[in-house]
C-alpha cells in the first residue's frame, strides 16, 4: 500500500486513550442496564416472531405487558419463567400468556422456576446453536465463491418497494455490484418496533423487516450463482430497534449492517443510554454472526466542514473500535466508516482526501474500511457531480478501502434512478481499471501536503480524545464535539426504555452471548 | 432554422433556432437489436426530430438505457412568460442591521425549522446559525435579529405554536426531502394550519430547500420562496424590505 | 403511477411507468431570477410533468445551460412497432469460409470505400483490413473474399467505376460526418447514381458509419446498414447469406 | 515536475538520427525547391491581396500566370520585377497586369531589371518590418495581462459560421478557456487557394480567411481586456496552402498555428515534397512572428493502435522539432503535440498514458507541448466519456503539458454544442485546482511500470528513428512507419506545384526570411 508517514505513538496512545473512553461508558452506562429493545432482541432469539391480533409485534407486547404487571428490571425472560413455573405452560406458550396480559400473579415455587429457567436456558443454548449454524452455512456458501477484489463495489437500492428493489438489485449486481444495501425508510430509526411483512412503501427506502431481509437475500443468493460471484447484503440496523434488527439480519443471512455506537444519538437523537446499551448488546450478536458492521463517521461531514473537523471522524473511529472490542468483535468485521467530503472548490482537494483515506487505511489495517461517496457538494449537474465521483474513485483505489460505496452522479437529487446506478458502475469500473496499480508505482514525498495533513489530522484527533476522556464520552457529545450537534444524556427517544437491571435479572441469551464473544471489557 | 424573432427563442446547441437538446432515459426493453429504434421512437413520440440515438446500453435483464440528442421544435415567447419574482433589494448584512435600527427600531422575531419526517438541519442552519453560509454570516449574527432554530423532525403545529409564542415576525420553513412531493404536502399542511387558526397575516412565511423557488413558494401560499444556494443576507434582506411594507400600510 | 398493460410500456426511473427522464439543453436567456422558470416552462411545453430543474448555469453571457428531470407520459406499445431487422445467421471467419468455399465455390468480391468529403477511413478499415477490429480479422484475412478498399475521400463516381471494372459482388460504403445530413445526402446520390446506371441490382450495397443502423440504410436504397462497433465477421456473414439468397432466387 | 528515469543517452542520439534524417530530406527536397504556395505566399508579403474578376484570390491568379506565360522555376517576382522593368509600372500595377496575363514579352534592360528588383528589395524589407512591428505590438498588448497558469486551456469552436463562432468563443473564454480554436472547414487543407472573406458556411468548422482571422482576433482582444487574461487565438495552417495561411495568420496577430511537417502527407494525401517546401517556409514566417506551432502527432494515435504504436509518435516528435530547428523556429514556441488515446478498457491505461505524456514532457522541456485529449475510445454516452477527459485532465495537469486541448463528453457526436465546451471547462477546472500540487507531492518508483514502459516507447522510439535515417524519412513513409499509412514521393495532391529554382530565381522575402530565421541548415 501506498505508504504516509505519521507518529505511530499516537496512534497507540489514541487507542489506549479510546479504551478509557468506551471503558467508561461501559462501566457507567451499559453494565448492568438493559432496554426495551434488548428484552425485545431476546425474546426473537428464543424464536418468538409475529404479531397480536392488534397488529403489534409480539415481542413489543410482551415487553409492554411486563412493564405493566411485572418487573421488567429483571428481564421479560424471568416473568415468562415464572408463568412456565406457575402454569406448567412450554416457553411459545407462556410467552403468549405474557403477552394477552394474562399472567398468573401465584408466585412460582423456587424449584418449579429453576426448572423453567433452565428450560429457556436450554432453549438459548439450541437456538444459539441453530444461529450459529445458518452462519456456517453461509460462510460455506460464501467461500464457493472466489473472493472479490478490493474496493468491492457497494450500491444502494433505494425504490421504497421491496420488489422493485430486487429488479434494481438484480441489474446492479449484473453490472458489476458486489455489495446490494437496501435503504430503509427514512424515520424507520424512531419507530420503536420493526415492522412485519414484505413492504412496500417508505420515503427515500422501505422498511427494514425481516421478511424484506428474505426476499432480497433469496434473490442475491440466486444472483450469486448466476454470475458466479458473492453478492453481499447490507441493511441498517440502526436507531431504537438496533439489536432486534441485529438478530433478524443475522437470521436471515445479512452480510453487513450500519451499526453506530453514536448516530442514532447524534443523528436521530435517540437517548445516549439507550443508544450504548443497544450498540453493545446488537454487537455482539454482530460477532457471534461475524457481520461486518459500519460506522457512520461519514455523517459527522455533512454537518461540519469536511477539512476544519476532519480529526472528529478519526476521533470517532477510535471509539467505536474501542467500543466494538468491548462487545467482541474481531478488526475483520470492523467496517469503520469515512467520507470524502471535501469541499471540491478548495486547491488541492484532492491530496486532502488521499491523505485522510491513507491515514484511516493505515491506522485500522485490518477493518474492512467503508468510504463513503461525496454527497453534501453534489450538485444538481449530473455530468459534473459524475466527476466528483470518479475522483472519490480514484482516491478509493489508490489507498486501497475496502468497503467502496459508490458515488450517484444524481446524488443532490433524487433516490438514484436504474440508469444512474448503472453509470455509477460504468464510473468506478473504469477508474479501478485504468488506476489499477498507479498506488503501487509512486511514494508520497516526505515533505508533501499529504504526510502534513496526516500528521495533522492524526495529531487533533488525539488531542480531542484527550479532551474526551476527561469530560467523559457523555459530556463530550454534550458540548457539542462530533457533528457539531449536542445531545444530553437525559433527553432523547427511547429514554424511558433503559433500566437498571435487577439483581435476580434473568437472561440465558445475554449470557450466552457475553460468554461466546469474550469482548475486552 | 430560420432565425425567429428575437422574443422567441428555441433551444440553443450550436446556433442559433436549432433546437437541439440531449436527453436520457431508460425503457423496460430488452437490449437487442430492436432497442435502438424503440429509443428513437420514444423520442420522436416526445416530439423531436432527426433524432441520434448516441447510447444504448443494457443495464439490467428487460432495461435498456439510451441517451439522444435531437431537435426539439419548442418556442417560447419570452416577453409573454409571466414570472413572479422577489423584489427587493439584496443588503449586507452590516446594512441590514443599520436599516433594521434606523426604520424599524426593534428586534425582528423569526423562528424556523425544518419539519415532518425531513431530518435535514444544514439548510435551516445555513440561514439561521452564527456560521451562516458560504462566508455569509447567519440571521444569529445580526444585531437585529432574534433567532429561534428548532432543527429538525419536529411537527408543523409546534412551530407555529412556538412562533405564537414568542411572537415572531417570521416563520422559515426549510423542506429537502422532496420525494413524492412530501415537500408540497407538509408545506400545504402547515399553511392550511396557519389559515385555520387566522394567523395568515399575522406572520411572514418563507419556505426554503433545495428544490424550492419564489413561485412554487408563493402558489403554495408563501410570501416568499428561496432555493438552492441561498444567502442568509438574501433572506434578511428580504425580511427587512417585507417589514418596511408592512409597517408602511 | 397506474400499471399499464405489458406491452405498453413508458420510460423507467426507479418504478414501472413512473415516466422520468432527464435532459438538458440551453436556451438563449440571461442568466437570472427568471432564468430557472423559463427552463421549467420549456420543459413543460415539451409535455414533461412534475419539473424538476436540477441545473441552471451561466454559460455565456444571454446563454443558459439547464439540467431538467420530469416525468414523461409517452406510452409506446411495442408489439405494434415494426422495426426492419437484417435476418442472418452470424457465423465466425472460419465457418463463414468453409460455407462460402461450399455453397457459393468461388471468391466474393468487395469494394469500400468512404466517399465524398468524408476522410475517416478507421471504419471502413476495421471491416476490411487484415487487422480487423476488436480481435476480429478483416475481409482481407478471409480466404474466400476477395477486398478492393479504396480509402477515403473518392468520389462516389470513382466507387462504382471500380466496383464495375473488377466485377464486385458488393459495395461497402462508409459514411462518418454525419454533420447536417451528409451522409443521409452523400448515400442518397451514391444509391440514385447506381440506380441511374440501371445496376440496382446487380451489386449487394451496404452502408456503415458510427450513426447508421439498419432501418436508417434500408430507407436511404442500401440493402443492409451496420452501426458501431460492427464486427468484419458480422458484415461477412451478411454478405454470405445474401449472396446464397441470390443464388437461390 | 514529476521525475521520470529514461535513458538520456538514447536522447541525444536520437536527437542526432532527427537532424540527420530531416537534414537530408533539406538537402534533397527543400533546398533549391519552390513550390505554388511559396510563391503566392511570397506576393502576399508584399501586399498582393484581393480577388480578380473572376473571383479567383490574386495571387493564385499571378502563379498561374506566370506558370503559362513565363518561366516560373525562377520565381513569380522575377516576372513581376521583368514587368516592372520593362512597362515602369509599380509593383501592384506589375503584379496586376501579370495577374491579366497581358505582360509584355520584350526582355527588360539588365539595368532596369536590377532597378526593379532593388524596388522589390526594398519593398520586401519594408514589409518585414511592418510584419515585425506587428509583432512586437502584439507582444506588448500580452506582456500586459498577467500570465497564465499552464497548463493552458484550450478550446476549440467550430459552428460553421464565424459569427456564431465569435458568439462561442465569448462564452468559453468567460468559462475560462485560455486559448479558442477556430476549427475549418473539412478539406479545407485541400483546396489549392485560401478563401476571402468572412464565411458563414463549412462542414465541421468555417475556412481559415484573412477576414475570419480579423473577426476573431478583434472579438478575443476585446474579451481580453474585459477578463484581463489574455485570450490566444489558434487556426490552422495545415494544407496546400500552409506557407499562405501562416503569413496570413501571422499578419492578423494569431498566437498558434497548427503546423507540421508530415501531416497533410499523412492524413490528406498531400505530395510529399510539397508539403516538406511548405512547411519549411510557413514555418520561417512562423519563426519570425514567433507564433507557436503545433503539430499534429496525436493523430496518429487514431489510426494506429495507442499502446503498440506510442513511440511513433516519439519519433515523429524528434522528427518534427528538428524540422523546426532548420526552419530557424526557437524550442519556445515549438508546440509538439502528442495525445491521451489508449483504449480505457486496458488495465492501468492511466498509467501509462501518464508515464508517455512525462516523457514527452521531460524530453521536450522547454517547448509549450500541445496534449489532446481521448477521441477515438470515446463514446455515445456523455456521462462516461466525461470520465475519460477527467483521467486526461488529471495526466496533463500531473505531468503539466503547456498547452491542453479540452475533451469533449460529446466527441463521438458532434461539433461541440455551447453546453458540451462549457461542462468541459467545469471538468478542467476541477481537477486542475483539486489537483494542483499533487505531482509535486508524489514520487515515481524506480521499478514502476510507469519508468519501463518510458523506458520501453523511448527505446523503440530510437530504434525507428535509426530505421528512418537508413531509408530516408520518404522511403520511411511509403512504408507505412507513421499511423500505419503509406504516401509516395511522387503521388499525391499538389505534387504540379514543386518545382526546382533555376539559377535566376528571385525572391528577396525567401531572402529575407532565410536571413532573420537563421535555422540549423
Ligand atoms: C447532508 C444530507 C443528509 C444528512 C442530514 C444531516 C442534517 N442534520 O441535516 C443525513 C446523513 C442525516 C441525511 C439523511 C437522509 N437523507 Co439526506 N442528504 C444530505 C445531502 C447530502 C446534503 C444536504 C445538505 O446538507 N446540503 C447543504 C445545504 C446547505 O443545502 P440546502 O439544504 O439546499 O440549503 C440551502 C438552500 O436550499 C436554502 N434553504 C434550505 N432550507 C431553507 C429554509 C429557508 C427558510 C430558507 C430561506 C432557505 C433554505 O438555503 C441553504 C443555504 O443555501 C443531500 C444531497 C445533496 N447533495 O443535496 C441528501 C438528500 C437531501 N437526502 C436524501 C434522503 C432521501 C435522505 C434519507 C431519507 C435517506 C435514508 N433513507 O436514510 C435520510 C433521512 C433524512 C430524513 N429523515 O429526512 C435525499 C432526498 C431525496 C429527495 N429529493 O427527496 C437527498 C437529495 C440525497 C439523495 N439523492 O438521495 N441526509
Ligand atoms: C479518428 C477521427 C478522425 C481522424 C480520421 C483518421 C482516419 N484516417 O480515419 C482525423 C484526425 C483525420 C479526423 C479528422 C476530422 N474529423 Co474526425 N473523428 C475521428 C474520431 C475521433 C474517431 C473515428 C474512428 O476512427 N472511430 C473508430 C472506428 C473503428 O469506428 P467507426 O468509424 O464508427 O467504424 C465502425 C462502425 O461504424 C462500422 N463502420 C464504419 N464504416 C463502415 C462501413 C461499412 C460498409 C460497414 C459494414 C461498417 C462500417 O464498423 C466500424 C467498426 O465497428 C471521431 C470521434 C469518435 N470518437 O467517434 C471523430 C469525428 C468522426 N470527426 C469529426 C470531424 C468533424 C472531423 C473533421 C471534419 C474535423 C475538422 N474540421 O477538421 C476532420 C476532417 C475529416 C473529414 N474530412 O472527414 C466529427 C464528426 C461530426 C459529425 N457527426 O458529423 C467526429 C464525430 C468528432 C467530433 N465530435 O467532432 N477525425
Ligand atoms: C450508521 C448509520 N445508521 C443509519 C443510517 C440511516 O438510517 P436512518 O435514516 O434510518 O437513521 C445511517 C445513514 O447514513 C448511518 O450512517
Ligand atoms: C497538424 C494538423 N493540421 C491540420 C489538422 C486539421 O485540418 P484539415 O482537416 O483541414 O486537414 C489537424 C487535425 O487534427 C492537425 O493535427
Amino acid at each position: 500500500m501506498l505508504k504516509i508517514r505519521y507518529d505511530r505513538k499516537i496512534v497507540a496512545d489514541s487507542r489506549e486513550y479510546a479504551a478509557k473512553i468506551a471503558g467508561d461508558i461501559y462501566n457507567r452506562f451499559i453494565r448492568g442496564f438493559s432496554t426495551d429493545s434488548i428484552e425485545r432482541t431476546t425474546l426473537r432469539f428464543l424464536g418468538v416472531e409475529g404479531a397480536t391480533s392488534l397488529g403489534q409485534p409480539k415481542v413489543n407486547s410482551v415487553v409492554e405487558k411486563v412493564k405493566k404487571n411485572s418487573d421488567i428490571s429483571l428481564g421479560v425472560l424471568l416473568a415468562v419463567a415464572r408463568e412456565m413455573a406457575v402454569s406448567g405452560a412450554d416457553f411459545q406458550s407462556a410467552v403468549n400468556i405474557v403477552s394477552d396480559g394474562t399472567l398468573s400473579s401465584i408466585p412460582p415455587s423456587r424449584e418449579a422456576l429453576e426448572k423453567a429457567k433452565n428450560n429457556i436456558k436450554r432453549l438459548a443454548v439450541l437456538k444459539y446453536e441453530e444461529l450459529a449454524g445458518k452462519r456456517r452455512k453461509r460462510e460455506e456458501f460464501k467461500k464457493s465463491f472466489q473472493p472479490q477484489k478490493t474496493p468491492l463495489r457497494y450500491l444502494i437500492v433505494a425504490t421504497g418497494n421491496i420488489y422493485d428493489d430486487v429488479i434494481q438489485a438484480r441489474a446492479a449486481a449484473e453490472a458489476g455490484a458486489d455489495i446490494i444495501a437496501v435503504i430503509r425508510s427514512t424515520a424507520q430509526s424512531l419507530l420503536d418496533y420493526v415492522p412485519e411483512g414484505a413492504t412496500t412503501e417508505g420515503y427515500g427506502g422501505t422498511y427494514a423487516t425481516q421478511e424484506n431481509f428474505r426476499i432480497m437475500r433469496e434473490a442475491l443468493d440466486d444472483v450469486s450463482k448466476k454470475l458466479g460471484r458473492y453478492i453481499y447484503l447490507t441493511n441498517y440496523s440502526s436507531g431504537l430497534c438496533m439489536p432486534e434488527i441485529a438478530f433478524l439480519g443475522a437470521f436471515e443471512g445479512l452480510d453487513v449492517l450500519l451499526n453506530d455506537a453514536m448516530y442514532g444519538i447524534l443523528f436521530r437523537d435517540i437517548n445516549m443510554k439507550r443508544t450504548f446499551c443497544d450498540q453493545f448488546f446488537s454487537r455482539m450478536i454482530c460477532a457471534v454472526s461475524r457481520i461486518i458492521i459500519n460506522t457512520g463517521e461519514d455523517n459527522y461531514l455533512t454537518t461540519s466542514d469536511a477539512v476544519e473537523r476532519a480529526h472528529t471522524v478519526l476521533t470517532s473511529l477510535f471509539i467505536n473500535e474501542a467500543f466494538a472490542k468491548i462487545a467482541g468483535m474481531k478488526p475483520e468485521y470492523m467496517g469503520l466508516g469515512h467520507a470524502f467530503e471535501i469541499n471540491p472548490q478548495i486547491e488541492d482537494s484532492f491530496s486532502l482526501e488521499l491523505s485522510q483515506a491513507l491515514l484511516i487505511r493505515h491506522i485500522f489495517p485490518k477493518s474492512p474500511i467503508k468510504y463513503m461517496p461525496p454527497t453534501k457538494h453534489m450538485t444538481g449537474d449530473p455530468f459534473y457531480s459524475n466527476l466528483l465521483d470518479a475522483m472519490f474513485n480514484l482516491a478509493s483505489k489508490m489507498s486501497n478501502q475496502h468497503i467502496h460505496l459508490l458515488g450517484m452522479m444524481t446524488e443532490a437529487m433524487h433516490n438514484p434512478l436504474i440508469m444512474d446506478r448503472y453509470e455509477s458502475l460504468k464510473n468506478v469500473n473504469y477508474i479501478f481499471n485504468a488506476a489499477s496499480s498507479l498506488a503501487s508505482q509512486i511514494q508520497i514525498r516526505k515533505d508533501s501536503l499529504i504526510n502534513r495533513r496526516a500528521q495533522e489530522v492524526l495529531s487533533k484527533a488525539y488531542e480531542l480524545l484527550q479532551k474526551v476522556q476527561k469530560e467523559g464520552l457523555d459530556n463530550a457529545i454534550s458540548n457539542g464535539e462530533f457533528a457539531d450537534i449536542k445531545r444530553y444524556s437525559d433527553s432523547g427517544k427511547g429514554v424511558e426504555g433503559v433500566y437498571k437491571k435487577g439483581k435476580e435479572y434473568f437472561n440465558p441469551v445475554f449470557d450466552i452471548l457475553l460468554e461466546k464473544t469474550g469482548g475486552e471489557r | 432554422m430560420t432565425q425567429l424573432f428575437s422574443n422567441l427563442i428555441k433551444a440553443y446547441g450550436d446556433r442559433r433556432d436549432d433546437g437541439v437538446i440531449q436527453l436520457s432515459f431508460t425503457l423496460p426493453v430488452e437490449y437487442g437489436q430492436k432497442a435502438k429504434q424503440i429509443g428513437k421512437i420514444f423520442a420522436e413520440k416526445l416530439g423531436l426530430r432527426e433524432v441520434n440515438v448516441t447510447a444504448v446500453e443494457k443495464v439490467g435483464d428487460g432495461f435498456t438505457m439510451f441517451v439522444v440528442y435531437g431537435h426539439c421544435d419548442v418556442v417560447l415567447d419570452v416577453d409573454k412568460i409571466d414570472i413572479p419574482v422577489v423584489e427587493f433589494t439584496i443588503y449586507s448584512r452590516e446594512e441590514v442591521d443599520t436599516l433594521i435600527g434606523k426604520n424599524i427600531g426593534r428586534k425582528i422575531k423569526v423562528v424556523g425549522a425544518c419539519t415532518g419526517f425531513d431530518a435535514h438541519t444544514v439548510g435551516i442552519d445555513a440561514i439561521l446559525n452564527m456560521k451562516g453560509f458560504a462566508g455569509d454570516y447567519g440571521l444569529e449574527r445580526y444585531r437585529w435579529f432574534e433567532v429561534y432554530n428548532l432543527g429538525a423532525q419536529i411537527t408543523n403545529e409546534k412551530l407555529i405554536e412556538k412562533a405564537l409564542s414568542v411572537g415572531a415576525d417570521a416563520i422559515l420553513l426549510s423542506q429537502v426531502v422532496t420525494q413524492r412531493n412530501i415537500h408540497k404536502e407538509n408545506s400545504l399542511d402547515f399553511v392550511k394550519r396557519i389559515e385555520e387558526k387566522g394567523l395568515r397575516n399575522r406572520f411572514i412565511l418563507i419556505l426554503g430547500g433545495p428544490r424550492i423557488d419564489h413561485p412554487l413558494a408563493v402558489s403554495l401560499g408563501f410570501d416568499a420562496g428561496f432555493g438552492a444556494g441561498t444567502k442568509p443576507s438574501e433572506v434578511a434582506s428580504y425580511i427587512y424590505s417585507r417589514m418596511l411594507e408592512l409597517k408602511d400600510r
